[in-house]
């Protein structure tokens, strides 16, 4: 059980890197947006990861218990407003990448360099 | 006993991935997603009562409501898709 | 026992995320999109942070995959083949998993209550709440008093995010107007009965359910963004169901905006009205004569402008994109 | 008494367990799309019945009880109208069940 105490920061690492690699290596726009999605789930999963007490419970305090263990607010709080500025961020790309379209009639990168270069 | 309902929950939980992931058609991705919705609701209300904090249960009702909306706007996509390849095409 | 099953959530996880990445077919990666969040959902709960599973719920299952799909329809859902294999990035990537998981080894494990993250501040957060704030929710008066800095900037990305949609995808060709509006013969699923009726029953309970979870924050998961994505995902099923222009007949555009400014104005005014009252910028205690009272009033307040231009926003948004699907 | 209860709630549980997991199977191993689905919805709605009401007698009389015939209530009606509006876009966009493609290839 001892080692399962890291397998949550694997994930993340692995997460991190396959949105890493789609925004690298990808050349569709649109796959490289949900890259990135990707890539900020891996960092919220960190902060959530950090944020929890073994034996506590969601930071919402019972007033009955007596030495009840909470979990961490701040991570929480962090990555609670950082979700809805995500998709905010991910929708404003889907915008541009709707006018890029409009404009050049392709998503694909290449296909858009190639178009700028004549 | 809420282990059993939670295991056979996570186990159906991975053939709805293998099905979205295998495919083949994108209608078998949609009854994937949707299925997966459906567990995830009922995996966290057995869940919730495993952690002895019931009022989590606001959560599986979010999921109850939501997850149809997916299904909708596929529908909905689909829909517009054939109309407007229908238009340009003719025949489909 | 809950340990495993958030092992196997997250082994999922990985599973579907390289799925969406290889997968050709747009739509199949943002149907794989939708499963990811609901994993990720789980994962928050397991991990004992139901305000944030609560906010991966609204957006993730409602209103992203909306909009996903909205971009789709109008590019193409085909990702073009490439033949060229990308070993650079493949390598990089490789190596820097290698040398992040290295990292990790010298992370403290998942849930050490000694962890150097659980020593400073949030200790001091637990212990005071209930004396300063007195709400049973730590999150909701970490967000909304503690550290309403944040909050206010976090909106304010929000409401930057939500205008610049609005710029980029508004119809130039019309002077004077931003011209989001869709066609008038937008129909949406009214030829389908089924769900359109049993879709008609939902909306007013998920809006409802929205308003439950706005004005329960003190007490239970939730608050203004999460209230705000609710909401938000409840109109855009009556836009699906009814067609777009139905949608803006019940709220307009006008209104959209409105609320856009309106709720950051109400977080900048109590902020304003705490200086006012003889304390700092966003110091609630002074906007009561018993510093309680005035604290509560000043969450439920900061909240309910975070719910409405997170509200605001997201239908924007939604608007602006399927408009353009109709003119295309 | 409340053995009584515990034991149909067991009962109940677990029974739904099983049907939960008899329809992912039937999902990932039938032959074609329409088939899968309808193992998968059918054992949704029943699943989700059992399991729910497996629950709902472990809560007892409570606010918690509310919000499960809630969801429960939710999920009845939303469930088979995803399935019926997914079958419908599947029809529309041309998909046939597998029989049904090599013999009326004309409609």
């Amino acid at each position: 059980m001892e080692f399962l105490g890291l397998y949550n920061y694997w994930v993340f690492a692995v997460l991190l890197m396959t949105g890493l690699y789609a925004v690298m290596s990808k050349a569709n726009l649109i796959k490289k947006l949900i890259g990135m999605s990707i890539f900020q789930s891996a960092v919220f999963l960190l902060y959530i990861t950090m944020s929890k007490v073994e034996g506590g419970t969601a930071p919402i305090l019972q007033p009955d218990a007596v030495d009840q263990l909470y979990s961490n607010p701040l991570p929480q709080v962090l990555i609670l407003t950082a979700i809805v500025v995500g998709i905010a961020t991910l929708s404003l790309g889907l915008a541009i990448v709707v006018r890029i379209s409009e404009v050049y009639g392709t998503i694909e990168e290449d296909e858009i360099r190639e178009l700028d270069g004549e | 006993m809420y282990y059993v309902v939670s295991i056979a929950i996570l186990v159906t939980m991975s053939l709805a991935l293998a099905r979205a992931l295998l495919g083949p058609t994108v209608y078998d991705r949609i009854l994937a997603v949707n299925m997966f919705g459906t567990k995830t609701a009922l995996l966290l209300s057995v869940i919730a009562f495993l952690f002895g904090r019931p009022d989590f249960l606001d959560l599986a009702l979010a999921y109850a409501l939501i997850n149809f909306i997916g299904v909708l706007a596929v529908l909905k996509f689909v829909q517009d898709y054939t109309l407007r390849h229908r238009g340009r095409g003719g025949g489909s | 026992m809950i340990t495993l099953f958030g092992v196997f959530v997250s082994t999922l996880l990985v599973i579907t995320a390289i799925g969406m990445v290889r997968s050709q077919n747009l739509f199949g990666a943002v149907m794989l999109t939708g499963l990811f969040s609901l994993q990720m959902a789980v994962i928050f709960f397991i991990l004992d942070a139901a305000d944030v599973a609560l906010t991966e719920a609204a957006v993730g299952a409602g209103v992203a995959t909306v909009l996903l799909l909205s971009a789709l329809a109008l590019t193409s859902d085909e990702e073009a083949r490439r033949r060229r294999r990308r070993w650079v990035a493949m390598t990089v990537v490789s190596a820097t998993t290698l040398m992040v998981i290295y990292a990790t080894f010298d992370q403290p494990r998942l849930g050490d209550p000694e962890a150097p993250v659980h020593q400073h501040v949030a200790p001091w957060y637990l212990a005071e709440t209930p004396r300063l704030i007195d709400v049973p929710n730590v999150v909701t008066a970490v967000l909304a008093s503690f550290r309403g800095y944040d909050t206010l900037g976090e909106l304010f990305v929000i409401f930057t995010a939500g205008i610049g949609v609005m710029f980029i995808l508004a119809d130039g060709r019309e002077k004077g107007r931003l011209s989001l509006l869709p066609s008038p013969d937008a129909q949406g699923l009214r030829h389908h009965l089924v769900p359109r009726v049993v879709g008609r029953l939902l909306v007013p309970f998920i809006v409802l359910f929205g308003l439950y979870v706005q004005f329960h924050a003190d007490f239970g998961p939730g608050g203004g963004f999460q209230a705000g994505a609710l909401i938000s995902a409840g109109m855009i099923l009556y836009a699906l169901l009814e067609g777009e222009s139905a949608a803006l007949r019940a709220v307009s555009f006008q209104a959209l905006a409105g609320m856009i400014a309106g709720g950051a104005f109400l977080f900048v005014a109590v902020g304003v009205a705490g200086m006012m009252l003889g304390g700092h910028f966003l110091d609630y205690s002074v906007l009561s004569s018993d510093p309680v009272v005035g604290q509560h009033l000043g969450i439920f307040l900061v909240e309910l402008g975070v719910g409405i231009t997170v509200t605001g926003v997201l239908l924007t948004i939604f608007h602006a994109l399927s408009a353009r699907v109709q003119r295309s | 008494m409340d053995a009584g209860l515990d034991v149909a709630s067991w009962i109940l549980l677990v029974a739904g367990g099983g049907f939960i997991f008899v329809g992912g199977l039937g999902a990932l191993r039938m032959p074609d799309f329409y088939t899968r689905m309808h193992a998968a919805s059918l054992t949704d709605t029943l699943g989700t019945i059992l399991v729910l009401s497996g629950v709902i007698l472990q809560a007892g009389w409570s606010l918690a009880a509310v919000k499960l015939a809630a969801i429960m209530v939710f999920l009845l009606l939303t469930c088979p109208t995803a399935a019926y509006a997914l079958a419908n876009a599947a029809r529309l966009a041309g998909q046939r069940p597998q029989g049904l493609a090599r013999h009326q290839k004309g409609c």
